[in-house]
């Protein structure tokens, strides 16, 4: 096309993966060049993120062989596949916790700047792992983070641009993003679209993966569809309109969900909130209606997973009250919560959501284990149809229900957790970004779940990133700064910008506030 | 339409898995490791050397079965909560001495002897799961203290002297046969066939592997997991004093010989070539009772066999490490194959 | 029922009936009385008048046990009786490096004597250079100590001699013929090594073998699985020999839920008060005693005459006892059978150790 | 502009700890506890009994020291990877017996009986290594089949008997003093330095808190892991050898009674004690130190203070429990204001 030769980057031949019987990937041909944004989409459990550990070298292929930029790689080995030039962003980023944020930044490496000899190849070079820390930090655009803290102490979407900033630092040849953005705010996922672009105009080649088909589209160069572990389309960016990726991922027409929250009956409130305080919250007053759905916007840290937990009774509360159900609800132990019918969808999957060597089975069924024990004793045939059911109504993707659910594919365990708390039949659901890393097709199938369990009466309060969804599916938006609701937001008055700049604090913001407090 | 398509898929592979037979089930069984491993032991002795299957010696087994067995699933419960029960051996010699003093030299009787005894062991492990849940003490450290302190009380109470006649209470506890079965081999049973049901058929049991498996996943789906682990710890404590009735029945004398001490290791040797990962959250009843089979196979083979008894602790750690490596490949070659 | 398969063949469960038959062992519980007794006169006298506020006097044994109960009463009395201050120590899980340890903290708190009883005699060798070097005497007590380690006498009854006296009951209980198991609380302590040692020799030309040696790893317990073991396994077996001071009860526990009392002979060491219950029953035939009491009272003697008087001249005081090697003073070694078992409890109960 | 939101936020929590004084930074760091601990017995000690602090008893004490500490380190070493080695103290003891014999029996000069030994417990961590990674097996069951086997190997070479007529060098290395402090304890102070600039200050010792912290995200990044954890195995195995010169030069015998076994428990209580998680990736060595030293005032002060033996065992307890207890208690405060 070009008078340049186009150079590949990678070259994928016959490459496919088995686990057990079934075969989650199997690609005869694939090549990527240089200087291309390389968006993949698929439904979850299409073997997206497969693909990507195949080319990282985190996942030995059954079949196959892969070159990195003219060399081949050895199946299974990630220290060859990094010193071929591949950086992987991985879905579940794999951080050490314990060790400082530069630590964990130069993982596995030293610093550019440091001396060849003997002993700067031995001596762990502190000042320049902090300095090349603190650089890679601003490069991405993440500021003010200290980085001779310990990792664990910092919030999931820190924890994903960190992730994203050591990949970065590797000047990889190829760079991959696995679902980079599902946990981040519009403002913080848009640079990390720019990172990618940055990087292909510097010639290298990037592998996006996002289930958010907008950013798709505004990044891509080229989109490759997986389904069911076979590449069945590969588009130009003016192919890739939102209908025909999704035609192309599911296989058939997705008829477009009605994306409109339930029409609100006038119900009594379910859950009042006056006053409430907590270790960097409040005070918050807020209101939710039982069959209604609110939704919580902010920027990262601005409170809403506290919100969240502090009502839950996972953190302590230092003032306030909480009325729930018309009676007073202090809950000391999250226990409390669950008995009086309160769920929560946690946003870190890994940490806080699942019993990763357990079995799905295990997982589905956890929150309500008590509730389908006669007498205390489980007896295996209800709880098999149990988890089941679950498993079916959310159409999670599996083998079998005592594969561990850590063999699962990212959205289906979301979706795994998901059907953990649909299951209790709570009265108030706290989703804390509930659809992270969950595909299109399942999205509508929650949000539908969502919906219907609100026409039944259920109270949901969802904390999320992403705007879209906010606004597609909720009554109310609940915008939080700084660890108080800053403004009140019903549905008609839904955008994107109203929400950003009461998000950002300003005086726009405290605008939208009176505003949505006069409608209120 | 979309969901639909998943869930078919989703029932194919369910099939997909169904289909597997039998013999591959088995292989994927972690137990099924150690359990051959016993059967193979079992064998081999009883081939060469005839008297070993022979009943006076599966009786003897037996009474040893039952000790161990008791404090190794004892402890087995307490790895499953993440923690670990250093205090097992120690509080089982403690509680056999306890028992004979309070019978002989306090005077009361044997069933109040015993109901003070298990009175104290149950304190003690609330002790353990207090310190371990609300001060977030290392499991490990908490139950040294007690492993140091029991052996010091035992000390304390006897000046090294044994405490003689006890009660015959204690001996028709640690004697009797039922059916030519060891009373103390029924009793291990019947608690191995509650912890099994505990574990595999209660909610609660289940809510004890959670919390194991991920404590703060566990805390946020509502479990309470501090009550559990606190239960775990008395539980193992009172095993070790149930099963000091048997010891002190078996011995008929409150032997102030370091009895028990020791045997925390044994006990969680056990557990852990039985398939329980001490990370916590990880294993079965059956591969626990399986483990404790195994090294009391193994320790009594060595003993019928008459080996020169220099030699007795190499070959001991050389089936035991024989058996474990033929274990991880079988699980290796399984991995493999998926 | 209590009966186990293969026991119910035996009728009559462990009374004397079966043992009457059987050969009467010789029982003996003079020991080495007389001689100390004299000694510790002689040393009284030589002692009088001297100021013996200044001593420290330490006693350090092998192991918590109450085998040296008898021995911490002996020495507090002998103490007692000289006026003189001083402190026991026993390390209480009977380590090796423990007891290294204590010895090194004593010597730190300025002891002006020190009696031990060595876990391992030739591990003691620097910590008695040392000592020596501090002017500290060096009594060695119970286990002896070879020459070189600089020990000044050695007080007790040698493990071999004690040993042999084992075997020797053995070939009398079982009338020259038969096969032991050896039932033994570590494999690896010398008191343990040289007991085995002069039991074999015992029993070396006669019919009797020794089939096998058990460590139970000091646990009771374990001592009662392997013994059981050893005779439900091998027939053959006919005699057990107890080393350690709960092997003796923990074998006669183990015939007797086998109902093989009187059959499978028993000959053990020490008096622990199930050992002298069993042997009551006619369970146990036979054990070998000791005098750990004369070896704390006697040792607080010599210890402050060493010290006081020097240790030329206490060697000559206690010269004419000595053993023919010149440096062992024996305290004797007693075998209590159902003969004399009477005798020795009153004996016991005269020195208030019952 | 969001980002700068968060960074600001960020912020506040980071000078939030920077404006910490010196005296909070302290209260916070980890170690503080332990080291207290040291002091405050010390001290206590040292003012109740005036022998306590004397040269001799310092003395005496450093020459413990260097023996439990070589261990402590080598064990501390295993557990950073998320690991745990049994065999520390079994392989110390047969290590002693090797070296003796190599030097009597065979005939052999010290140094090269050192040499030998120490290749051969080298080999032994290799194993354990290899089996760890390779095989994945149980770091718990690998090294219990070494510490049987290990008692297993002194028995057999020696059946009881020790091993006289050593080497003078031995006793030059176990018992020479520089300037009046023993020549182990300089060893240890070398060693423990070494280990810390390892630790802190080099690449692989940072790997090593890596891969006991997140072995995944150490294979992510391109670590190799398996060469790390093999390497601490070998080093743990290798300084038990290294520690059986000081206690064969010490004792001047290749002493057959069982030297070492048991020294495991108290080298993983030092480490765990000084702050040293046990499930890996988590303590530093001079908290590992401070265990140490605390464990050894603790044994030596009750026999300085000539606790009655039969109630040594309960205080030590005690004073343990203590000491753990105090420790909770001031990072629960900490915890509790930050
Ligand atoms: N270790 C494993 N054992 C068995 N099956 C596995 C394992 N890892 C992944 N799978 C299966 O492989 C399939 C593809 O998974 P993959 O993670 O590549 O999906 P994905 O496209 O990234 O999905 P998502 O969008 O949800 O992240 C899934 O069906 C998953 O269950
Ligand atoms: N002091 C605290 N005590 C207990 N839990 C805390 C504390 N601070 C934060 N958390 C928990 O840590 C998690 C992450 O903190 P983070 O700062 O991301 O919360 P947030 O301010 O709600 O952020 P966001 O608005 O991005 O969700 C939350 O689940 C919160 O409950
Ligand atoms: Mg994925
Ligand atoms: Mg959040």
């Amino acid at each position: 096309m070009t008078d340049t030769p186009v150079e590949t980057a990678v070259r994928l031949r016959d490459v496919s993966k088995s686990y057990g019987l079934v075969k989650v990937l199997d690609i005869p041909c694939l090549d990527l060049v240089r200087g291309q944004i390389v968006a993949v989409v698929g439904e979850n459990g299409a073997g997206k993120s497969t693909l990507m550990g195949v080319l990282s070298g985190t996942v030995t292929p059954t079949t196959g062989s892969i070159e990195i930029a003219g060399r081949p790689l050895q199946p299974g080995r990630p220290d060859q596949s990094r010193d071929l030039g591949v950086a992987l962003v991985a879905q579940e980023f794999p951080l050490v916790g314990r060790l400082s944020v530069a630590e964990n930044l130069l993982l596995g490496r030293r610093p550019a700047d440091a001396g060849g000899g003997l002993f700067a190849r031995l001596i762990f070079d502190r000042r320049g792992t902090r300095a090349e820390a603190r650089a890679l930090l601003a490069e991405v655009g993440v500021t003010g983070v200290d980085v001779d803290r310990p990792v664990e102490r910092f919030p999931v979407p820190v924890r994903q641009m960190i992730e994203i900033a050591k990949a970065w630092g590797h000047h990889p040849v190829v760079l991959i993003l696995d679902e980079p953005t599902s946990s981040l705010g519009p403002v913080e996922a848009e640079r990390v679209l720019d990172l990618a672009r940055a990087h292909a105009r510097a010639g290298g080649a990037v592998l996006f993966i996002g289930h958010r088909l907008d950013e798709v589209r505004a990044v891509a160069d080229r989109v490759l569809v997986l389904r069911t572990g076979k590449l069945v389309a590969d588009l130009t960016p003016a192919e890739a309109s939102e209908q025909r990726m999704i035609r192309e991922m599911v296989g058939s027409e997705l008829a477009r969900a009605d994306l409109t929250p339930p029409s609100s009956v006038e119900r009594a409130t379910a859950l009042s909130v006056r006053d409430l305080t907590a270790d960097g919250l409040g005070p918050v007053d807020l209101d939710v209606k039982a069959g209604e759905i609110v939704g919580v916007a902010g920027l990262m840290g601005s409170g809403r997973s506290r919100l969240l937990h502090t009502i839950m009774g996972a953190q302590p509360r230092t003032g306030g009250t909480v009325t729930f159900e018309g009676r007073d609800f202090r809950p000391r132990h999250p226990g409390d919560a669950v008995e009086a019918g309160i769920g929560l969808v946690p946003e870190d999957r890994k940490v806080q959501s699942l019993l990763p060597a357990h079995s799905v089975r295990w997982n589905v069924t956890l929150a309500t284990l008590r509730g389908i024990s006669r007498r205390g004793v489980l007896r295996p045939r209800a709880d098999k149809e149990h988890a089941a059911r679950i498993v079916k109504d959310l159409g999670v993707r599996l083998h079998s229900q005592e594969q561990p659910v850590s063999d699962l594919s990212g959205g289906n365990q979301q979706k795994a957790v998901f059907g953990r708390w649909l299951a209790a039949e709570p009265k108030l659901l706290l989703l804390d970004e509930p659809t992270r890393g969950v595909d299109v097709g399942a999205k509508a199938e929650i949000y539908h779940l969502i919906d219907s369990a609100a026409e039944r009466g259920l109270a949901v309060l969802v904390a999320s990133s992403e705007l879209e969804e906010l606004m597609w599916i909720c009554h109310r938006i609940v915008v939080m700064s700084h660890g108080r609701p800053v403004a009140d937001i019903p549905r008609d008055g839904f955008g994107k910008e109203v929400i950003m700049t009461a998000a950002a604090g300003t005086q726009a913001g405290a605008a939208a506030e009176l505003k949505g407090k006069a409608r209120a | 339409m979309t969901t639909s398509t998943a869930a078919v898929k989703a029932r194919g592979d369910a099939e997909g898995g169904g289909r597997a037979t039998l013999a591959r089930r088995l292989l994927e069984t972690p137990e099924v490791g150690v359990v051959a491993a016993c059967v193979v032991v079992f064998v081999a002795l009883a081939l060469d050397k005839s008297t070993f299957a022979g009943a006076v010696n599966l009786q003897g087994m037996g009474f040893d079965l039952a000790q161990y067995g008791l404090i190794a699933i004892g402890e087995s419960l307490v790895i499953l909560t993440g923690g670990i029960d250093l205090s097992v051996g120690a509080l089982l010699g403690t509680s056999v001495i306890l028992m004979s003093w309070f019978n002989v030299r306090a005077g009361l009787p044997p069933v109040l002897a015993i109901v003070l005894t298990l009175a104290i062991t149950g304190a003690v492990g609330l002790i353990h799961g207090l310190a371990v849940t609300r001060l977030k003490m290392p499991p490990f450290v908490v139950t040294l203290v007690t492993y140091t302190v029991a052996q010091g009380v035992t000390l304390a109470i006897t000046s090294g002297t044994s405490i003689i006649g006890i009660g015959g209470t204690f001996s028709n506890l640690g004697q009797t046969y039922v059916a030519q079965v060891p009373l103390p081999l029924i009793v291990f049973a019947v608690v191995a066939a509650v912890a099994w049901f505990f574990l595999e058929r209660t909610y609660a049991g289940r809510q004890v592997y959670a919390v194991g498996g991920n404590p703060e996943a566990a805390r946020l789906a509502g479990i309470r997991g501090d009550r559990r682990v606190v239960s775990m710890y008395v539980t193992s404590s009172l095993l070790s004093g149930f099963a000091g009735i048997f010891v002190l029945g078996r011995m008929g004398v409150g032997s102030a010989s370091g009895v028990g001490v020791g045997w925390e290791l044994s006990a969680i040797a056990a557990a852990v070539i039985g398939g329980v990962s001490l990370v916590g959250g990880q294993g079965r009843i059956v591969g626990i009772v399986a483990g404790t089979i195994l090294l009391e196979l193994i320790n009594n083979g060595l003993t019928t066999l008459q080996i020169n008894s220099n030699y007795t602790n190499i070959v001991l750690g050389c089936v035991l490490g024989l058996a474990i490596t033929a274990d991880r490949l079988r699980a290796r070659s399984v991995a493999k194959r998926s | 029922s209590k009966t186990g398969a293969g026991g119910g063949s035996s009728k009559s469960t462990g009374d004397a009936a079966n043992t009457s038959a059987a050969p009467v062992i010789q029982g003996d519980i003079t020991f080495n009385d007389a001689n100390l007794a004299k000694i510790d006169s002689a040393l009284k006298a030589a002692l009088a008048g001297k100021d013996l506020s200044k001593l420290r006097e330490a006693m350090v044994v092998n192991v918590a046990v109450d085998y040296w109960n008898a021995g911490k009463t002996g020495f507090t009395k002998g103490l007692a009786d000289l006026g003189v201050k001083g402190t026991y120590q026993a390390p209480a899980n009977g380590r090796l490096d423990q007891q290294l340890s204590i010895i090194q903290t004593l010597r730190g708190q300025g002891i002006t004597g020190l009696s031990v009883s060595a876990i391992d005699p030739t591990a003691i060798k620097s910590p008695i250079a040392s000592a020596n070097g501090a002017g500290i005497p060096v009594l060695a007590i119970d286990s002896p100590l070879p020459k070189e380690d600089g020990a000044a006498l050695y007080l007790g009854t040698p493990n071999y001699q004690a040993g042999q006296k084992a075997g020797e009951a053995m070939k009398q209980a079982l009338g020259g013929k038969g096969q032991v198991v050896v039932l033994v609380g570590s494999l690896t302590t010398s008191n343990a090594v040289e007991r085995i040692q002069g039991f074999e020799d015992a029993l070396k030309g006669t019919g009797i073998k020794v089939v096998q040696k058990l460590s139970d790893g000091m646990d009771a317990s374990k001592a009662l699985t392997n013994a059981q073991t050893a005779i439900q396994t091998n027939p053959n077996i006919n005699g057990l020999y107890g080393v350690y001071s709960y092997d003796g009860p923990s074998a006669g526990q183990a015939v007797q839920a086998a109902g093989k009392s009187g059959r499978v002979k028993i000959v053990s060491d020490d008096s622990d008060a199930q050992t002298l219950k069993f042997i009551k029953d006619g369970v146990i035939q036979a054990t070998v005693v000791q005098e750990p009491y004369q070896q704390g009272y006697t040792g607080a003697y010599l210890l402050a005459a060493l010290k006081v008087l020097g240790k030329d001249a206490t060697l000559k005081l206690v010269q004419p006892y000595l053993e023919s090697d010149g440096s062992t003073l024996s305290s004797g070694v007693g075998l209590v059978t159902g003969g004399n078992l009477s005798d020795y409890q009153a004996k016991l109960t005269a020195l208030g150790i019952g």
